[in-house]
């Protein structure tokens, strides 16, 4: 048992309990507090799999920019949900909702089912890369493979996607704005 | 572009000048369409006169008349091959009669609709649209250009029902089409695999091409439908009687036959009369016309294995259609179940496989084609003046229309097959047909052909109870005096459009060869063309 | 790293003709945010028109495209071939219909921006056609889904449309969530993200079954989102329903052509094998036209609201469409006929149906009552384009059908599949249920008679009902004379 | 040949046929304008000439002529139209228009005034143009042809009073009855069709017969076994036709009912000629019948003859006992066709023309002088009744002397027709019955009863009408009595009752063999003939006519008078008191009580099976209606309402809620998952 | 070296988090909050695998660019929820159900 493997097991154990922790509370806002904890340790764990760049992107796009945004939204419109928070938060936990606890449940079990035969047989092409070596090293300069991987092999997505942010920009500010005007 | 396609595409002109001229000329509807139709029974009739009875066709190109092939459509599907679709027409013995009598109902539809009030820009250009397509489906020959006319058919009776009929026309109207619509989307499926199964022997396309269907050599070995080594199964049932028996189910229930029927009492009596008449007198036709060109003429081999269960059918329907008959209270409905008794005559010729037995049929055809047009405007008559069709409502009518009355009195016993009218040769000879079947083998027994005389002898049943009921006797009618005043005689216009059409049912009575003499070559053919699978 | 940086670069210089349709695509859409921003006030429909010629210019360098048979470009990125170049004409043609009825239909307010995500939607279905990178679809999906709920929210005049564009935008989020995770698996299980690579293909055949249908699923299910087949068609009634007419006729035509073609592209990437993949694509095309089909045609009888009407009619047009995919062989004819036809039938439908509902305010078929009197023409147009969705003849939906039936009973002859058998005579005994729930827009308008006098509202949108009655001329025209499309597309 | 006409014999006998027609077409196009009959009545007097002169005379006994054209061609086979000019067929033709003659001249009077009248003779002349047209078809289909048009005729005539709904109602039975026999013919034709192959009555049957027993060649046709079952069903299918426009037993019960049309029709059609087509019929197609069917036909035959003459015993109205009358009649006609002895079938068919038309005319001419005078006295009661008649001799002499003539005939008297032709037949049965021997002598003898019954009803039908004291004496004044009928109706009974008699048939008064007609004819059935029979059969049947005739006169003549008759009763109650009871007994009780019980059977079984038949037909029409409506198109419907109600249930699940379209989205993915895992 | 399976087995329990998220939490942010566990569970999915493709790096760029769309997503399904709510004054899916058959 290494320190890499306690960290990893440490991450897992706080994004899976703050995650259940989320969808049972009723409070939203100390469940978006708590997806910010959720993201953090997913972006560690992502650091376990040699993901630095991504990581770090999960970092500051999801928690600097999409988990501001939620907690702003949701402070702008539920004003009335806020000021239930006090009723409703002598329960901490909700009953779980059973017909969607037990389809998540049998999700979980098909998707365990699925993944049990990973083990046995590894995909061919992890086994060539395993076997020829060809894995990424945590000793490899990551971001720079990345960096020279957006601009040539994957630069068309990487223009369109740009489109593709302006277009979401000016169309989530235009339905925004439509509220303004009654 | 040859007389056929004048004749064809001459109503769709009509059409389209009904519906280019202003509204503030609606008189004028009437008679544009009473000229074109006009024009095309002209031409009907010269095509008849010009015929040449000694050419067969049926699965014989050179045997065809007035034919015109053009290229129409060319796909290239791949794999699949190049899909050849003409704008091919031409005529034969089987279908020259069928365009006549067509021509000449259209006329008296025409004639039937002049009191017609209701939007009429509407109604004859449809009615114009429904004739186009009667006209094309008699002479197409390629079987996507028969099925674009079947299909094009039934939208305009669909509204022509729907608008135009009675209380309860809406159900009617989707009633047929649905009914009709059935038939044909499964028809497609077997269009689809026969085109698939067909090659064109001269451009070695898939070919739409009927005459080609008839032909066993064009079959690709292995294919779908093939003729030869075709071990294709659906269900344990070789493909090619399924083949045949859906293109039956379409065509029977145009017909119709029992029990897929249903569909045209419903649609008779909800429909105004023009359309009952064109409805009795041209569509059911398409129905027996359907079968012995397409059913019999490409499933030659089925049709000679078939014919059992085709008969029995064909009995069936006519003893099931005349009880109903029997049992009905309303005077269309009875003449709509008639319809079905009688067309079972027609079926049971066609499946007899004998000269005398498709002779019989095609003459019946024709015959009920004239008569049932005749019995569905006298009951308009009727339905006009009073707006009722109860046979029980009416008593001794005899007395107040006599000219209506000896009208009614000729049609009926012309329906029930009296010597003299047309009716008797068809129903005589699909019996003798039938009877004959046993001695040329083609496995219609003879109590079938039995079972079918009793038929003739319930058509005279219900048709004389009715008379007896409704016109005979002292007068006595629901309405009282009020009816009485309103049950006038038959007018000018009246007389004028059932005149013809009784005279021509004597006329035929006396002198058949009018119609055998046209159609005996390609009865002959359709037999040589069957005889070898019997 | 091994290949020399100005080679790839090279490589990379050398595609960029591939993309010119693109190119024409975005710089519409930028200028398009520019005069939205700074002309509209100033020159009205000043947007629209920057949108009409790019669109234009796309459709000219897409036609410019058309010798050009299969290349690919962008490391494999990008991929232009007859099939995908076909269908970039048929969306931006489609494209420039939709812009055109939304400037002929929403004229008094500002709507600069609506154009500028038209076109970027526009661009996210031509990177459907015309990828095989997942990557890149993933991209395409989510581009076209964004800019549609922006679509729809985009007006959110009344809590009709903000509804439907929440729901579509959740539902369409959840969607790609779970095709990103089997997108996830799949990339585990091949290493490969383009679908139609060799090792794709192989890390499929080797890998475990549970896992291949989970994945496999599970990128179905963000396609089948798109396409709104069973049972991911939960979404469309309401979306339909409640967009703005000019916005629902966008998206029952023109996303669907992308995702079709994509579907079709990983469609025939994987049924090629004789492995498990293969079959469980097969089977579940087979089931899920089986089930569109059926459920969209059941489900559409008792619809009282035209526009709830054409979303089941679009659900079953596509299980249509899924047989289309399911019997591609080697010519992508009669599938691409069948999307001209679906096209051309809804956009028409839906030019009626807008052009009715401002002349009687509603889309429930109620008010089409006793209305066949009144406006014959449109109605008699309205029914051709109903007979043309059925699939009779003489319309292009009929030949289309036909075409359809030919390519599957060519498989049916040559693997006697009795599931086959029964897509064909589904498909056939349908038509008879959509015969039922189509005609009573007819019924309605001529048959039933009207109750009481209703007031017509005057139209503005003459020039628009005028094309709709193009697109029937053009239904009919094709129906007599398939061959002038066909022709085209050699 | 031609020495009598200057045109042939083929042409004659067309315009025999034509005229009427013509008549017919002419009355028709006229209508209203038209009532005087003059058309028909020239129509049927030329025919009546040129059928005599140029037709008869020269082909009689002559070779026969035949005349085809092509009808039309189905296939390989052409169905011809012609005329067939043979001893039958002219004698035939000639009958027809011989007895027509009369009846138009008759009808001119007996049918004055009636407002429909110009239907009435168009009617007529299409009657008579069906029934000659019948008598010369050289081609069974033509011959059905004109059979059903006969029929059609008769079916008109029948309902003449078409307000009168008995009218209406009995020329619908009438009309379906022969239907079925009609459905016989057809399927005889058909028969005889697809196994020959061919309709042609020379090709068929020409004198040697193509149907022979064993196997001889004739004529390169195929020759067929007679013994066939399929020539059995083919000869009872003909025979079933034959039966139908008969009135054979038991599909009699249209012709008593067919008395509701005028009476001058009834004579005509329904006594003198249509009747006689199936005769006809069966003489014509004769070479088809083998043993079993000449079996049937001849016990068909003695059933029926003998059933018409009970049921004739207790008639009250006279037109009905002449009907029973002419289905007892015709039954002796069947008889002799049955026993091989066609020619005497033929005969009997010929003198029962002239003298049952005579009866019907003369019955007529009293119920349109009953009528008249019920009109003049507006008292109500039924003219045709003869309990409300009697003593008419002294009103009506001629009519009487008439009407004697006519039944002597129909009872055999010595030196009427009737003897000679019906003495041919019972000898004929019983020559016939001792060649068979054994149980077949039931046939003769009861022959011999009928006659006897006949003679016995026919008796009771003169006497109750003509002796005794007029029912209603008390109405009768000076002005208002019945009246001799006009000479327009006596001149043509006149002329008929003079053919009543023998000479017109024969020169010998006694022997049949001498007629010409017999001569004529010569069948040759297969029994030897019995000098014996030809002695004592007919004196047993003079006898035993004259017997029941006496009997007659004391049971209806000498009981009505009321003054004498008790005298007499107290007188004979001491002296023959038991020999009267017993009289009363087994005469009149016992005759006419077997005579009311046989008729109730008629009424009530054989026409209330016909009745049954039709009730239970509409019944089942019913049924299979409810079942149409219900099952058949219930299925229709239920379908369609299944399909619509499964449309309801797909949309359950777009309740609104996006939740609900996730979880059941999801829940379907998953279970196509756990499907796949699993399968 | 963490081998794939824990990556897996962990990313399947966060999807189904998420898959609950969705299903069951009456608020639309929440439901937004799923889809994000969910394209998490994906992206760590991608992560985990991208390790043994160092030719091609598709799995981090396929995270990296899931990541940018999940964002631009949040940003449009905020915008459109808060129309709703000025629409219905809720945002509580149960109770946005016009739209209906």
């Amino acid at each position: 048992m290494s320190v890499d493997f306690i960290l990893f097991y440490a991450f897992a154990v706080m994004a899976i309990g703050s995650a259940l922790l989320l969808v049972s509370i009723r409070n939203t806002a100390r469940a978006l507090f708590l997806l910010f904890i959720v993201l953090f340790a997913m972006a560690g764990l992502y650091l376990f799999a040699l993901a630095d760049f991504v990581a770090i992107t999960q970092i500051l796009v999801y928690v600097g920019g999409v988990l501001i945004l939620l907690i702003f939204a949701f402070m702008l419109s539920n004003k009335s949900l806020l000021s239930d928070i006090h009723t409703v938060s002598h329960r901490l936990t909700a009953l779980p909702n059973l017909p969607s606890f037990l389809l998540a449940s049998v999700f979980l079990a098909i998707l365990l089912f699925a993944l049990s035969s990973w083990n046995n047989n590894m995909p061919e092409w992890m086994a060539a890369a395993e076997a020829d070596g060809s894995l990424i090293q945590p000793t490899e300069n990551n971001i720079r493979m990345l960096g020279f991987k957006f601009m040539t092999q994957y630069v068309l997505p990487f223009e369109i996607i740009s489109i593709f942010l302006m277009m979401a920009l000016i169309g989530a500010a235009h339905i925004s704005r439509k509220g303004e005007r009654p | 572009m040859g007389l056929l396609t004048i004749l064809i595409f001459l109503p769709l002109l009509a059409t389209l000048l009904i519906l280019a001229l202003p509204i503030s000329v609606r008189n004028s509807y009437k008679y544009i369409a009473l000229a074109f139709t006009l024009l095309q029974f002209a031409l009907s009739a010269y095509m008849y006169s010009n015929f040449d009875d000694s050419l067969g066709g049926i699965h014989n190109y050179e045997g065809y008349q007035y034919v015109e092939q053009l290229p129409w459509i060319r796909l290239d599907l791949g794999t699949i091959g190049i899909l050849e679709i003409d704008y091919f027409v031409g005529i034969d013995g089987v279908s020259l009669p069928l365009l006549v009598l067509s021509t000449l109902v259209m006329l008296m539809g025409i004639g039937a609709s002049w009191n017609i009030q209701k939007s009429t820009k509407g109604y004859y250009a449809l009615l114009m649209l429904l004739n186009m397509a009667v006209m094309g489906i008699f002479a197409a020959l390629d079987f996507f250009l028969f099925y674009v006319f079947y299909e094009v058919m039934l939208l305009p009776l669909y509204f022509l029902i729907g608008i135009w009929g009675g209380d309860r026309r809406e159900y009617a109207a989707i009633k047929f089409f649905i009914y009709t619509l059935l038939g044909s989307v499964l028809m497609l499926l077997v269009i689809v695999g026969l085109y698939f199964s067909v090659i064109n022997p001269t451009t070695g396309a898939h070919s739409f091409n009927m005459l080609l269907m008839m032909d066993p050599a064009n079959y690709i070995d292995g294919s779908f439908f093939g003729f030869i080594s075709n071990y294709h199964e659906l269900f344990g049932v070789p493909s090619r009687w399924i083949g045949f028996a859906v293109l039956f189910f379409a065509f029977a229930i145009k017909v119709p036959i029992v029990p897929l029927h249903t569909w045209l009492p419903d649609a008779h009596v909800e429909a105004p009369t023009p359309v009952s008449i064109i409805l009795a007198g041209i569509l059911l036709k398409i129905g027996g016309y359907g079968i012995i060109r397409v059913c019999y003429g490409i499933f030659p081999d089925i049709a000679a294995n078939s014919n059992y269960w085709l008969a029995l059918i064909g009995v069936i329907s006519i003893l099931y259609g005349a009880f109903n008959a029997l049992a009905q209270k309303d005077l269309k409905r009875m003449i709509a179940y008639s319809s079905v008794s009688h067309m079972g005559f027609v079926l049971l010729g066609i499946a007899s496989l004998t000269a005398e037995g498709l002779s019989g049929a095609m003459f019946q055809m024709i015959s009920h084609g004239f008569l049932s047009a005749a019995l569905f405007f006298l009951v308009g008559v009727l339905y006009d003046r009073v707006h009722d069709r109860y046979i029980y409502h009416f008593r001794g009518l005899a007395s107040i229309m006599p000219k209506y009355t000896a009208y009614v009195a000729l049609a009926f016993f012309a329906s029930l097959g009296l010597p003299g009218f047309s009716a008797f040769i068809g129903e005589a000879f699909v019996i003798i047909g039938a009877f004959n079947a046993e001695s040329m083998a083609t496995g219609v027994p003879r109590w079938m052909a039995i079972g079918g005389s009793i038929g003739i002898l319930l058509s005279a049943a219900y048709f004389l109870w009715t008379l007896q009921r409704m016109f005979f006797g002292k007068i006595r009618v629901k309405g009282g005096q009020a009816w009485q005043e309103a049950l006038t005689d038959l007018s000018r216009r009246e007389q004028l459009i059932l005149f013809p059409a009784l005279a021509l049912a004597l006329i035929l009575g006396i002198m058949p060869s009018l119609v055998f003499s046209k159609i005996n070559a390609s009865v002959l053919q359709l037999i040589d063309l069957i005889q070898p699978y019997l | 790293m091994n290949v020399p940086i100005t080679a790839i670069l090279d490589q990379i210089l050398a595609s960029l003709p591939l993309f010119k349709p693109e190119f024409c695509l975005t710089a519409g859409f930028i200028c398009a945010i520019a005069t939205a921003l700074f002309a509209e006030q100033r020159l009205k429909n000043v947007t629209f028109t920057v949108t009409a010629l790019s669109l234009g210019a796309t459709i000219y360098c897409l036609f410019l495209q058309v010798p050009i048979s299969a290349t690919t470009g962008f490391s494999g990125m990008w991929l232009v071939d007859k099939l995908g170049t076909y269908a970039r004409i048929l969306i931006s043609t489609a494209t420039l219909l939709i812009a055109f009825f939304i400037q002929q239909r929403h004229t008094r307010q500002q709507n600069g921006d609506i154009y500028s995500m038209l076109l970027a939607a526009t661009l996210g279905m031509h990177v459907l056609c015309s990828t095989s990178s997942w990557l890149l679809a993933f991209i395409g999906i989510e581009m076209v889904s964004i800019a549609s709920y922006l679509l729809v929210g985009y007006f959110s005049q009344n809590k009709a449309q903000s509804e439907a564009a929440m729901k579509y935008a959740l539902f369409g989020s959840v969607c790609a969530a779970v095709m990103l995770y089997g997108l996830s698996l799949m990339y585990g299980l091949t290493g490969n993200l383009d679908f139609k690579s060799a090792q794709h293909l192989q890390g499929l055949m080797t890998a475990s079954e549970p896992l291949v249908t989970l994945s496999i699923l599970f990128v179905c299910v963000g396609i089948g989102f798109k396409l709104s087949f069973v049972p991911l068609h939960l979404w469309s009634p309401d979306v339909y329903q409640g967009s703005p007419t000019a916005i629902t006729a966008f998206l029952s035509t023109v996303p669907k052509v992308g995702a079709i073609i994509l579907f079709t592209r990983v469609y025939q990437a994987w049924s090629s094998t004789s492995f498990y993949f293969s079959e469980l694509a097969t089977w579940i095309i087979v089931v899920v036209a089986l089930a569109s089909m059926l459920i969209g045609n059941l489900a559409a009888l008792r619809q009282k609201d035209v526009k709830r009407l054409m979303a089941y009619s679009s659900i079953a047009h596509t299980g249509f469409l899924m047989m289309a995919i399911f019997a591609y062989q080697d010519t992508f004819r009669y599938l691409f006929f069948y999307l001209v036809a679906y096209v051309l039938m809804n956009l028409a439908t839906f030019i009626f149906i807008d052009h009715l509902e401002q002349r009687t305010g509603s889309t429930t078929l109620r008010s089409y009552m006793g209305l066949g009197r009144k406006l014959p023409l449109l109605f008699s147009a309205f029914t051709i384009v109903a007979v043309s969705l059925i699939g009779l003849p003489p319309t292009i939906g009929f030949i289309g059908k036909l075409m359809v039936f030919s390519a599957v009973f060519d498989s049916y002859q040559d693997g006697q599949d009795t599931s086959v058998l029964l897509l064909l005579v589904v498909g056939a005994l349908t038509a008879v249920i959509s015969l039922f729930f189509y005609f009573r827009i007819p019924l309605y308008a001529f048959i039933r008679k009207e109750d009481d006098f209703k007031h017509l509202q005057s139209s503005s949108a003459g020039l628009l009902l005028s094309v709709g009655y193009g697109l029937v001329f053009l239904v009919l025209l094709l129906g007599l004379f398939p061959q002038l499309l066909l022709d085209l597309l050699l | 040949m031609n020495e009598l006409s200057p045109i042939s014999p083929s042409v004659a006998s067309l315009l025999v046929v034509l005229l009427p027609f013509l008549a017919c077409v002419v009355q028709a196009l006229l209508g209203r304008k038209s009532i005087s009959g003059n058309i028909s009545l020239i129509a049927i007097v030329s025919s009546a000439l040129l059928s005599f002169f140029a037709v008869f005379l020269p082909v009689w006994g002559n070779s026969p002529m035949a005349e085809r054209i092509t009808w039309f061609t189905i296939g390989q086979t052409s169905f011809e139209v012609g005329l067939l000019l043979n001893n039958l067929t002219v004698l035939m033709q000639l009958i027809v228009c011989v007895v027509a003659v009369p009846v138009h001249i008759y009808s001119r009077y007996y049918m004055k005034g009636d407002s429909g009248i110009h239907r009435y003779w168009m009617y007529l002349s299409l009657f008579c143009f069906a029934m000659l047209g019948l008598s010369i078809s050289i081609n069974l289909l033509q011959l059905y042809v004109f059979w059903e048009l006969v029929g059609f005729a008769s079916y008109l005539m029948i309902g003449f009073w078409f307000t009168r709904d008995a009218a209406v109602q009995a020329n619908k039975k009438a009309f379906l009855i022969n239907r079925i026999g009609d459905l016989g013919f057809l399927i005889g034709i058909a028969l005889v069709y697809s196994h020959v192959g061919t309709l042609d009555i020379v090709a068929l049957f020409d004198q040697t017969g193509r149907f022979v027993q064993g196997l001889t060649e004739t004529g390169g046709l195929q020759v067929v076994q007679k013994d066939n079952t399929w020539v059995t069903l083919a000869g009872l299918a003909f025979f079933l036709g034959a039966m139908a426009k008969s009135a054979q037993f038991p599909l009699h019960v249209w012709l008593p009912d067919a008395m509701e049309g005028p009476t001058s029709v009834s004579s005509l059609i329904h006594a003198a000629t249509m009747v006689a087509a199936g005769v006809f019929l069966l003489c014509t197609v004769f070479p088809l019948f083998n043993a079993t069917s000449l079996l049937v036909i001849t016990a068909i035959g003695t059933i029926t003859a003998l059933s018409g003459a009970v049921f004739a015993l207790a008639q009250y109205d006279i037109k009905k006992i002449l009907a029973f009358s002419t289905i007892s009649q015709l039954g002796f006609m069947i008889v002799g066709v049955g026993i091989g002895a066609w020619d005497t079938a033929l005969f009997h068919l010929a003198t029962h023309a002239f003298f049952k038309c005579l009866l019907f005319l003369a019955a007529g001419a009293v119920i349109h002088e009953m009528a008249h005078f019920k009109a003049q006295t507006n008292l109500d009661f039924d003219p045709q009744d003869i309990r409300n008649m009697g003593g008419l001799r002294r009103y009506m002499p001629k009519t009487y002397v008439c009407m004697s003539i006519a039944a002597l005939a129909l009872a055999g008297f010595p030196l009427t027709s009737g003897y000679l032709s019906k003495d041919s037949i019972v000898v004929s049965a019983y020559e016939w019955a001792s060649t068979a021997g054994g149980f077949y002598f039931v046939i003769p003898v009861t022959l011999i009863i009928v006659s006897l019954l006949t003679a016995f009803y026919i008796g009771r039908l003169i006497f109750k009408t003509f002796f005794g004291s007029f029912a209603m004496q008390s109405s009768v004044t000076a002005h208002n009595r019945p009246h001799e009928a006009p000479a327009g109706m006596w001149w043509p009974m006149s002329v008929l009752s003079i053919c009543c008699f023998f000479p017109v048939f024969g020169l010998h008064p006694l022997a049949y063999h001498q007629t010409w007609i017999i001569q004529t004819f010569h069948a040759r059935p297969g029994f030897t003939e019995q000098e014996t029979a030809h002695l004592i059969i007919p004196i047993v049947l003079t006898v035993g006519t004259l017997l029941a005739l006496l009997l007659g006169w004391f049971w209806y003549v000498k009981n009505r008078y009321p003054i004498s008759q008790q005298n007499r009763w107290i007188r004979f109650a001491n002296r023959q008191g038991y020999l009267n009871e017993f009289n009363e007994l087994v005469f009149i009780k016992g005759t006419v009580g077997l005579s009311r019980l046989l008729y109730a059977f008629d009424r009530h079984v054989v026409d209330g099976a016909t009745k049954l038949f039709t009730w239970t037909t509409q019944q089942l029409a019913r049924l299979i209606h409810w079942f149409d409506a219900n099952i058949v198109d219930g299925i229709v419907n239920w379908i369609a309402n299944g399909t619509y109600y499964m449309g309801h249930l797909v949309r359950q699940v777009q309740n609104g809620q996006l939740q609900n379209y996730l979880g059941f989205a999801l829940t379907i993915v998953i279970l196509g998952i756990l499907y796949l895992i699993i399968k | 070296m963490i081998s794939i399976t824990h990556f897996l087995i962990v990313s399947a329990i966060i999807f189904c988090i998420g898959v609950y998220a969705i299903l069951a939490k009456r608020n639309a942010i929440m439901i937004l909050v799923g889809i994000e566990l969910m394209i998490n569970a994906s992206i760590l999915n991608f992560v985990a695998f991208a390790r043994y493709d160092s030719v091609n790096y598709g799995g981090q760029v396929f995270a990296l660019f899931a990541i940018v769309l999940a964002a631009a997503a949040v940003a449009v399904g905020l915008a459109i929820i808060l129309n709703v709510y000025r629409h219905y004054k809720t945002i509580d899916p149960k109770n946005i159900n016009e739209l209906k058959d």
